[in-house]
């Protein structure tokens, strides 16, 4: 499970860290798979990644997932974002499933439970969880309380709490208060590890 | 399918955006599709319309200049953006509630094909010759108060887009509301297409010959 | 539906505007309806409360809402505090119904679907949506975006969005932008009618 | 019911919190119901442990000096509160996400009854002297990793509290790991309760005695 979307909160250096492992079998999570560049694209050649569950597997600047894919190489679960977005969250919050009306009636809700409720047709959904989550954070302090910078929060707060083991680079390192209660996007009870990685602004 | 009896001067992209801009009124909250859709920003300039974007935003604001730059700021078709005065952020999950729980007034979607009961087909064309992918799509088209479908009138080979029935997958049933076209504005009514608007020089008949369903007067 | 946790983040204006107004056949969703003081208890005297959708009607300081129950003179329908939240967040959030763990097996369970997922009994809650919201908001600009105070959240982010009007009373007013996109906790979008009421801190 | 057949010199309410509190490993995220619970952050002074509150927040911190209350923190159980640097504030539903979604490494609560499979009674005994309410305790009940129990051993009556099967309504389903009472500490297996620790000069036999369900040595 990662955060971010497009390269925007993406966790660039846990990436690495996963390839440099040699870590393999991974089922993916994240809204966005067809990377261009960077260690998403080490991942996705060197056939670590078994099947991504993900809303938009397609990238301008590469063919590199749908060549995969296309050659059976590599498995998809296409989910519309906000299902995504919703399972994960219902993951965290406890929330086993949900009826949503997304997607129902089409391809993508056809295998799922239907029900009308209120006279809208609805499909069941399952809540997404991952062995580990790794996400990315613009501060962070002892107890794991993160903060997002702008648009870089996206599917970092939900992915936390979905995962058993929650690792986070975060850009800054704070001192205990230094965010108010009000600033914590994120609480720590959701964090297991934090690693400080200053690596600067993101590249599209 | 019909074929066009004579070659219409027909609306660039940018004015079918401008066309549909035009109808959008003041306050009213947008998310605007990957696309041609995203152009429609740039014809609401006196009016104050409030953009979110699915990444995780309200209140997107217009392109920096090259030299102010954001990295940080990105829309969800993964451009630089700006952002106005009163914009937020928020997290995944709280964009597509804010989606799905019907808040927004308005998704301005593009198209493969529109059916006259609404039905909106435009994730996939079953060939996937770019893979497949959905993105928020499906949530906008279930989701939003108004689903406005902003497409050409006819495929390339000159295929109504406006169809009795979608034959490619669809994304959201019932959804569409309005089309604005290189040739028209159609509104979808319980009744079916009914022709609001058309393009200068183009007559009723002219918008029924390359609409494959029936087109009623208003 | 009305937001604040006992009486920090609750509308006091709003309610007493409701008195005011004459306003009667309410059913009321908050998590407390045992007021000891306020306008609160004036709804309840006077019979303007048809039913309450509440996690705790039960006041240290007053009996009213109990004795009023007792004597059937008023409708309850007790929902976990979780679930009640859940509940109205769903509806904001276009989730019709989803499963929950919380009551399964028990009384308040018993008269709901249930199902056992991942070997796990759970029932089946459906969105929760009112009217009218009232809510309480520390911070408010012109485009309704607000910010609360500290405890001072609890309900009020959740109810935003799941009524069909939504009036919200401000301790402050402020211009657009005085808060940067991350402070803002409630988005403009959910909020319709924004009154600048500078009431001062809330009385146990 | 089991009749007492000594008088036993019981652990005070402040004795059970301090015995409880002792258990709680440094670095814990825990919730504190109201009441007799509360009294447990008194004696955790020696290690950072993280209480939550149900009205949205986390890093509660002890009571403020009358002359440094803030009239905007307050606990779920409508007390005046601090937080500690490191505290956080989140919405209801959040709130609650966070208990339901089995983050919480332990619920501290009160109870009427507890079986000797884990279900707890402790919401309603059916008569509703004060009213019916249900607060968070069904939520706390079947969230938290660890719930543990803090109650007199017996009623005032001289019931056991510890019982085969619940007889007062349910608050939910096998959830209760561990019992603090005023006479003993027993941990709640699949084998039923099992004594681990007694309070002074109280023996296995004291605590069988005044137990209406098997009680298992350790």
């Amino acid at each position: 499970m990662l955060g971010g979307f497009g390269s925007v909160g993406l966790p660039n250096q846990l990436l690495d860290g996963l390839v440099a492992k040699g870590v393999r079998g991974i089922t993916l999570i994240a809204n966005n798979a067809g990377a261009a560049f960077g260690s998403m694209v080490t991942l996705l050649e060197t056939g670590a990644v078994e099947k991504v569950v993900c809303s938009y597997p397609r990238n301008a600047q590469s063919t590199l997932f749908v060549d995969l894919y296309r050659e059976g190489k590599i498995g998809l679960e296409l989910v519309p974002q906000g299902t995504l977005a919703e399972r994960i969250r219902a993951a965290s919050a406890g929330i086993p499933a949900f009826f949503t009306p997304t997607a129902a009636g089409t391809q993508l809700g056809a295998s799922k439970e239907q029900r009308e409720i209120n006279g809208r047709l609805c499909v069941l959904e399952q809540a997404l969880h991952a062995d580990v989550a790794l996400l990315e954070a613009w501060q962070a302090d002892r107890w794991g309380n993160l903060s997002y910078r702008l648009a870089g929060r996206n599917f970092n707060p939900i992915m936390a709490g979905a995962a058993k083991l929650t690792i986070v680079q975060t850009q800054h390192k704070v001192e205990l208060g230094e965010m108010r209660p009000d600033e914590v996007m994120t609480p720590g009870i959701y964090i297991n590890r934090v690693v400080h990685i200053p690596y600067g602004d993101p590249v599209l | 399918m019909s074929e066009p009896a004579t070659k219409l001067k027909t609306l660039t992209r940018e004015q079918m955006a401008a066309r549909l801009a035009a109808d959008i009124p003041e306050g009213w909250y947008v998310n605007l599709g990957i696309g041609a859709p995203t152009l429609v920003a740039n014809y609401v300039a006196n009016r104050e319309v409030i953009f979110h974007s699915e990444n995780g935003l309200l209140g997107v604001g217009p392109k920096p200049a090259d030299e102010n730059i954001e990295p940080w700021l990105i829309n969800a078709g993964k451009q630089y953006i700006t952002m106005m005065a009163g914009g937020s952020t928020f997290d995944s999950a709280d964009s597509f509630g804010l989606i799905r729980g019907g808040h927004l007034d308005l998704a301005v979607l593009g198209g493969y094909e529109v059916a006259e009961n609404g039905d909106l087909a435009n994730w996939s064309t079953g060939a996937n010759d770019a893979g497949p992918a959905v993105g928020g799509a499906m949530d906008l088209g279930a989701g939003a108060k108004q689903v406005w479908v902003l497409m050409d009138h006819t495929t390339k080979s000159g295929s109504s887009k406006l169809v009795e029935k979608c034959s490619y997958p669809l994304t959201a049933l019932g959804s569409v509301t309005r089309i604005y076209t290189n040739i028209a504005v159609i509104d979808v009514t319980p009744h079916g297409f009914v022709l609001r608007d058309s393009a200068p020089g183009v007559t009723f008949d002219d918008v029924q010959t390359r609409t494959s369903a029936v087109l009623h007067r208003r």
